[in-house]
């Protein structure tokens, strides 16, 4: 199976291990990541707040080099890639006005009609040939955390359900855990406020922290960069708002699963974390 | 087309669905152009194919056949026998060289004053467009009915 | 030669503003066949009246049109006039001015122009009128209502006290709808059960009503006063003669966890089973789906045990055929469930439960006995939330309509809860309080004032479990939208009132028109409250829309009163305008050359075959023949007859072609 | 609420808003629902469906209200109330239309600068590169919010665990996204 691939600029910096991990799990179940040629950065929530024109070009022309080089589809594993790109295509989709104008803006004509894809769906493909490659069952409770950009606007990403969705938690259980029912699934994180609103971030990242304890978990999973540095990267002031000292590691759901499948953890970049997480596989 | 042509729409319509909902129109006072002449029948399912022919041959320019919405049909089945005949007629008249775009099939319910005056707008502006119908007249006066 | 008489209202400023009328009336005397137009201000008017009157004498008038509002307001007044002129009525037609020219129109030529058309096309569609006579049928004075909650219940005891014969048909084992499940009722607060179970017995003992129970329409055919149904009375598995109701099956059945309907999922109930203690008829029925014999072939306690030997476990459905003179639908509603809540969590919490639940939970008769105690664990709920406007009038959830009955229940809800716990807490999240009614804003007002329940005027954003306690996350928007955040015990969600399942397959049977929410239609949203599109079929209760136990009763019995006016005559007379099928002397006899295209295409199985035979009786011709009782006169034969053999008295071919010609 | 309105009816923010984004605000019959599951509705000195009444009013002094309010800046567009709000009534949208707005006018809260310039610095940095350049980023946003010791302590732990590359990806068609950029923002920094 083949793919369009978008990595995004945080899965070559501050998320290099999500990155790392999807490619691993790629390999290990035979799908080939196609990078899109050339891309540039989606302009993420920066965009979005600055210029509404703006967040749709820079997405317009990553649409458009994936369609120059000949792809269907691409993956976006980053959560805010994602639903940036799905945006774009979603209005440029509805609004030919709007394509025309974009296409003069990117100068050069596009459909725009490449499918953009979140990694859960991607995996979800492999639901049946997952439990075929499980080698080291991946035995811990979980809290599947999907937060915003997975899940809304529903009417423009039709994935999953927007109040508890259950995609990850499909994966988890595939990969031998025991995902939890908890409260904080699509609560947000903070998001873009990790580095000017640090206060709040480490209070929405807190609760969602907390909660995923109170629920007994011994994991938080994640699939989307931000969650993962505002629940990682950001722990110790998250700990400092609640006054505690939780230690519960956050894993992209591709981190586990490659657990799961027997990669080794640092090609999955799990040394990579701030606050440890060392599932050392028991060999089999 | 002279911008000062006026066409003449016939309307076709049922006296429980779309005759009620014109009058609605009236009672809620919605203007709509006046080219437009009601034929009141009790159902779709009364409409036939001569009517229609008839209507263009007395110099109708556009035609409306309007009854009530799928499954609301006062007789339950009348607008369904009306649009299965419709399916058929269109080929025919296609064949015959009549000029299908100047009938509309709709329906419209007699809670839907709006919807009638809507209706009759559109199709006014859409028959301007398409200016008088002289060729089926002059058939028609040729005798060919 | 037709003398026909042009009549132009002006109807007050209604047409004159806009129609210059003198000049319709003017232009129209040059129409050939017409020997009188004139104009006046009130046509419906007695002096207007009077004035077409004298003219058809004077003028020895064959036909009439008055040129005034639509026929579907004055046509039957008009026409009476002109028979009391003693013309033939159906020589009377009306040009609709009003409603399709001058207030749809501005004042212009092309208006004035227009309604002189519309008159021209009525001129031409008179002369070819032909005297038509009302056809007349005779009516079954047996009425159907189907549905045994209290709108089905009072409507049927009503039509029966009027001495009619009444069939009460209810698809559950017992009558009492959804008012038996009720605890107390606003806003007297006086017991449900108490009020309703004496007309329950009085509908089971009375000599003019028939009790069908555990039984649904299967069929419907004919016309008003002459209606056939078939009843499929799906089967108990008992033999109600023999069955005493003692009771002793439903006590031994080894099946005791099967939730109970009733008691909405919050309490159980065996295989075989009285729905609940004051259930009419208090006969058991068998749930086939959760019965062990019919599960493994092996049990049959209830047998065992039955003193009369009454069950009967070959019983089969029975399809049972009556006649009817007419109908009421008083099919009920259902609530939204708790599942319908994704922000709620999907109903995965046992603790967030819908207004019909905390009825059986507060009822003396409930699962608790009345007692405060939640589902999840029993214990007391020490917090409770109530949330109005779970999914009415919110379009996301498809439901933008109020259900009208919320604000009022949830008061009461409030109220027992404080009532049964002086020292628990109520909140109640509302949008807007809507108590208009007798004395229902004086029992809100008490519910705040002096059961200190505490209203928030915000919408709950979601719930969620926390530590054996829900999450409740309002918003209290007369403190600018403040985030409010209530741990609580309990949360009861006054969800939304729906139309009952299967109303859209029902109303198909019936031929009966539904909202886009699957509620009747009433046939007039003012003037036809009870009426339907259909002749002789009448609606109650919330079938129709959401409403409270008052407005039903007073429904139910507007409903009656219909159906007993109907039954006051012997026969009816219906609007001639039906089909026939053209007679020609012999060999002809008729253009119809028997294709029976027509019959096909009948909706009402009108149409009949009549073998024409010669006097040594060999069949000479099989013709069309309509049933005029059964003919509703829609045409639809018409435009399939291949030899215009058929046509409709009143839209004939030759009417609608002379209206055509005048275009 | 003070009854000077607008001369003509397209110049209030609802009208925009309806104009550009297909919303109509008088869909909103303030039910609290927006609020009450934004996860800042606490923090903000304006709540969403606050803010929606005052722009349904339609009045200029209140539209400034909005405009000039920390509330906006505080907006994670996370969605919620858009996904949850019972009129369908697309809230989020409407808040970045708010602070599009704010920003052109140049009515922006002060306290909407840091949020702004991490911005700013984010979008320079794709401006030039193509792609986010982390370090250029934080070292700009330090220098235009002049918070210069925040985060100290993190840069070198992410650095490393290699979550912190020294040099910029430089892409090809960094022209291109330079003129997406000037036909966008144009001069606009």
């Amino acid at each position: 199976m083949r793919i369009g691939y978008y990595p995004g600029c945080s899965l070559l910096g501050s998320s290099r291990e999500f990155d790392e991990s999807v490619r691993a799990l790629a390999g290990a179940l035979g799908l080939e990541l196609v990078q899109v040629p050339d891309w540039n950065c989606c302009g993420a929530s920066s965009a979005h707040v600055l210029d509404h024109k703006l967040s749709l070009a820079l997405p317009a022309r990553i649409l458009a080099q994936a369609e120059a080089a000949g792809l269907e589809e691409i993956l976006a594993p980053c959560a805010a890639c994602y639903n940036r790109l799905a945006s774009a295509r979603d209005a440029l989709d509805k609004d030919p006005v709007l394509a025309r104008e974009m296409e003069k803006v990117i100068g050069r004509p596009a459909t725009h009609k490449v499918r953009v894809v979140n990694i859960l769906e991607v995996l979800d493909r492999f639901k049946d040939t997952l439990p075929g490659l499980l080698k080291v069952p991946f035995a811990h409770k979980v809290a599947c955390y999907y937060g915003c950009l997975l899940v809304r606007p529903a009417k423009v990403l039709h994935f999953d359900r927007a109040e508890d969705p259950q995609s990850m938690d499909r994966l988890a259980a595939a990969a031998g855990a025991a995902p939890l029912d908890w409260n904080y699934k699509t609560e947000c994180c903070g998001a873009a406020f990790s580095v000017t609103r640090t206060d709040l971030v480490a209070r929405l990242s807190g609760k969602i922290v907390a909660d995923a304890v109170r629920a007994g978990a011994e994991a938080i999973l994640v699939a989307c960069p931000m969650c993962q540095s505002n629940l990682d990267m950001r722990r110790t002031e998250s700990n400092a708002y609640l006054g505690a000292d939780h230690q519960i590691p956050v894993l992209f759901i591709t981190q586990a699963l490659g657990l799961a499948l027997g990669i080794d953890a640092n090609r999955l970049g799990l040394q990579r974390h701030m606050v440890p997480a060392t599932f050392a596989p028991a060999a089999v | 087309m002279t911008d000062s042509f006026e066409p003449k729409i016939t309307a076709f319509v049922c006296n429980w669905c779309t005759y009620a909902g014109a009058d609605l129109t009236g009672t809620s006072r919605i203007k709509y152009a006046s080219n437009v002449r009601v034929l009141r029948l009790p159902c779709t399912g009364r409409i036939d194919f001569m009517l229609l022919a008839k209507a263009f041959s007395r110099g109708a320019d556009g035609i409306i056949v309007s009854g009530c919405h799928p499954n609301d049909c006062h007789y339950t089945s009348g607008n369904y026998h009306a649009r299965r005949r419709w399916m058929v007629y269109r080929d025919l008249m296609d064949f015959m060289g009549l000029d299908t775009r100047r009938i509309t099939f709709s329906w419209v319910s007699a809670a839907e004053g709006a919807r009638w005056a809507e209706l009759v707008n559109e199709v006014t502006v859409a028959v301007r467009a398409l200016g008088p119908y002289t060729d089926y007249r002059e058939l028609a006066l040729t005798g060919v009915e | 030669m037709s003398r026909i008489g042009v009549f132009t209202c002006h109807c007050g400023e209604n047409i004159g503003a806009t129609v210059d009328c003198a000049k319709v009336a003017a232009c129209t005397r040059n129409v050939p066949g017409v020997v009188h137009s004139v104009d006046y201000k009130y046509m419906c008017s007695d002096p207007g009246q009077t004035l077409i009157k004298e003219a058809i004498k004077e003028h020895n008038l064959t036909g009439v049109v008055v040129a005034a509002c639509s026929p579907r307001m004055h046509e039957p007044t008009f026409r009476a006039a002109v028979a009391e002129a003693g013309l033939n009525p159906y020589l009377c037609e009306m040009a609709n001015l009003r409603e399709h020219c001058s207030w749809v129109h501005g004042k212009a030529d092309a208006t004035t122009d227009k309604a002189a058309d519309l008159i021209r096309v009525m001129v031409e569609k008179v002369k070819h009128n032909e005297p038509l006579h009302p056809i007349k049928v005779p009516v079954t004075k047996r009425a159907l209502v189907l549905g045994g909650g209290i709108a089905g219940i009072q409507a049927a005891l009503d039509i029966a006290n009027c001495g009619h014969q009444v069939v009460l048909v209810e698809k559950s084992p017992s009558i009492g709808g959804h008012m038996s499940q009720l605890s107390e009722t606003f806003p007297t607060l006086d017991c449900s059960q108490c009020i309703l179970t004496p007309r329950m017995v009085e509908a089971a003992r009375h000599p003019n009503l028939t009790l069908m129970t555990y039984a649904e329409l299967e069929k419907l055919e004919g016309f008003i006063g002459n209606f056939k149904a078939t009843i499929r009375k799906k089967a108990r598995q008992l033999d109600e003669k023999l069955c005493t109701g003692c009771g002793l099956c439903t006590t031994k059945c080894p099946q005791k966890k099967i939730p109970d309907e009733f008691n909405e999922g919050l309490g159980r109930r065996g295989a075989i089973y009285v729905p609940f203690p004051q259930a009419v008829p208090n006969k058991p029925v068998i749930d086939k789906a959760n019965c062990t014999f019919y599960r493994s072939g092996k049990c049959k306690v209830c047998e065992k045990v039955c003193p009369t030997g009454a069950i009967r476990f070959d019983q089969q459905d029975e399809l049972v055929t009556l006649d009817i003179g007419a109908i009421v639908l008083a099919t009920g509603f259902k609530v939204m469930r708790t599942d319908k809540f994704p922000e709620y969590g999907y109903g995965k919490y046992p603790d967030v439960i819908d207004g019909l639940q905390f009825e059986r939970l507060a009822s003396a008769s409930g699962p608790t006995l009345g007692a405060m105690q939640r589902p999840s664990d029993g214990k007391a709920p020490e917090t409770v939330v109530f949330v109005a406007c779970s999914g009415s009038r919110d379009r996301s959830k498809g439901v933008p309509y109020c259900s009208k009955i919320c604000c009022m229940y949830t008061a009461k809800h409030a109220m027992l809860y404080k009532h049964k716990m002086h020292h628990g807490k109520a909140y109640v999240f509302y949008m807007d309080i809507r108590s208009s009614g007798k004395d229902y804003d004086e029992f809100v007002r008490r519910a705040i004032e002096e059961d200190d329940v505490t209203y928030i005027r915000g919408r709950v954003s979601r719930i969620y479990e926390e530590d054996g306690r829900l999450v409740v996350k309002g918003a209290d928007t007369l403190m600018g939208g403040e985030p409010v955040e209530i741990k609580a015990d309990l949360v009861v969600l006054a969800t939304a009132v729906q139309a009952q399942d299967g109303s859209e397959e029902l109303a198909q049977k019936l031929h009966v028109s539904y909202d886009p929410y699957h509620f009747f239609a009433e046939s007039h949203p003012k003037l036809k409250p009870v009426e339907t599109n259909t002749a002789g079929i009448f609606l109650a209760g919330a079938c129709q829309a959401p409403r409270d136990i008052p407005e039903t009763v007073a429904q139910a019995s507007g409903a009656a009163a219909k159906v007993a006016a109907l039954f006051s005559r012997d026969e009816l007379t219906r609007e001639p305008q039906v089909a026939v099928v053209n007679r020609l002397p012999a060999p002809m006899f008729s253009y119809c050359v028997g294709c029976f295209l027509c019959q096909s295409a009948c909706p009402y199985q009108a149409i009949e075959q009549e073998e024409i035979r010669g006097r040594d009786g060999s069949l000479l011709k099989t013709l069309a023949k309509v049933n005029a009782g059964l003919c509703q006169g829609c045409g639809t034969c018409v435009a399939t007859c291949r030899t215009k053999a058929i046509d409709i008295q009143g839209f004939s071919n030759e009417q609608i072609f002379a209206e055509l010609m005048t275009l | 609420m003070a009854g000077v309105t607008y001369a003509t009816t397209t110049e209030s923010l609802a009208a925009q808003v309806r104009q550009h984004l297909g919303v109509n605000l008088s869909h909103c019959y303030q039910c609290g629902k927006c609020a009450a599951g934004c996860p800042v509705a606490e923090d903000m000195d304006m709540t969403s469906c606050r803010l929606l009444r005052l722009l349904q009013l339609q009045q200029p002094a209140l539209d400034q209200r909005v405009l000039a309010s920390e509330g906006i800046w505080l907006c994670l567009t996370c969605e919620t109330c858009s996904t949850r709000c019972p009129q369908e009534v697309e809230v989020a949208k409407v808040m970045d239309f708010v602070r599009s707005e704010a920003i052109a006018r140049d009515v922006a809260h002060p306290r909407s600068r840091d949020i702004l310039s991490f911005h700013r610095a984010f979008l320079d940095s794709i401006r030039t590169t193509g792609r986010l350049y982390e370090i250029g980023l934080v070292a700009d946003y330090k220098v235009r919010s002049r918070h210069v010791l925040k985060d100290v302590a993190l840069a070198p732990k992410m650095y490393l665990r290699g979550k912190l590359p020294l040099l910029p990806h430089l892409i090809k068609g960094r022209d291109e996204v330079k003129r997406i950029f000037q036909r966008t923002l144009g001069r606009r920094r």
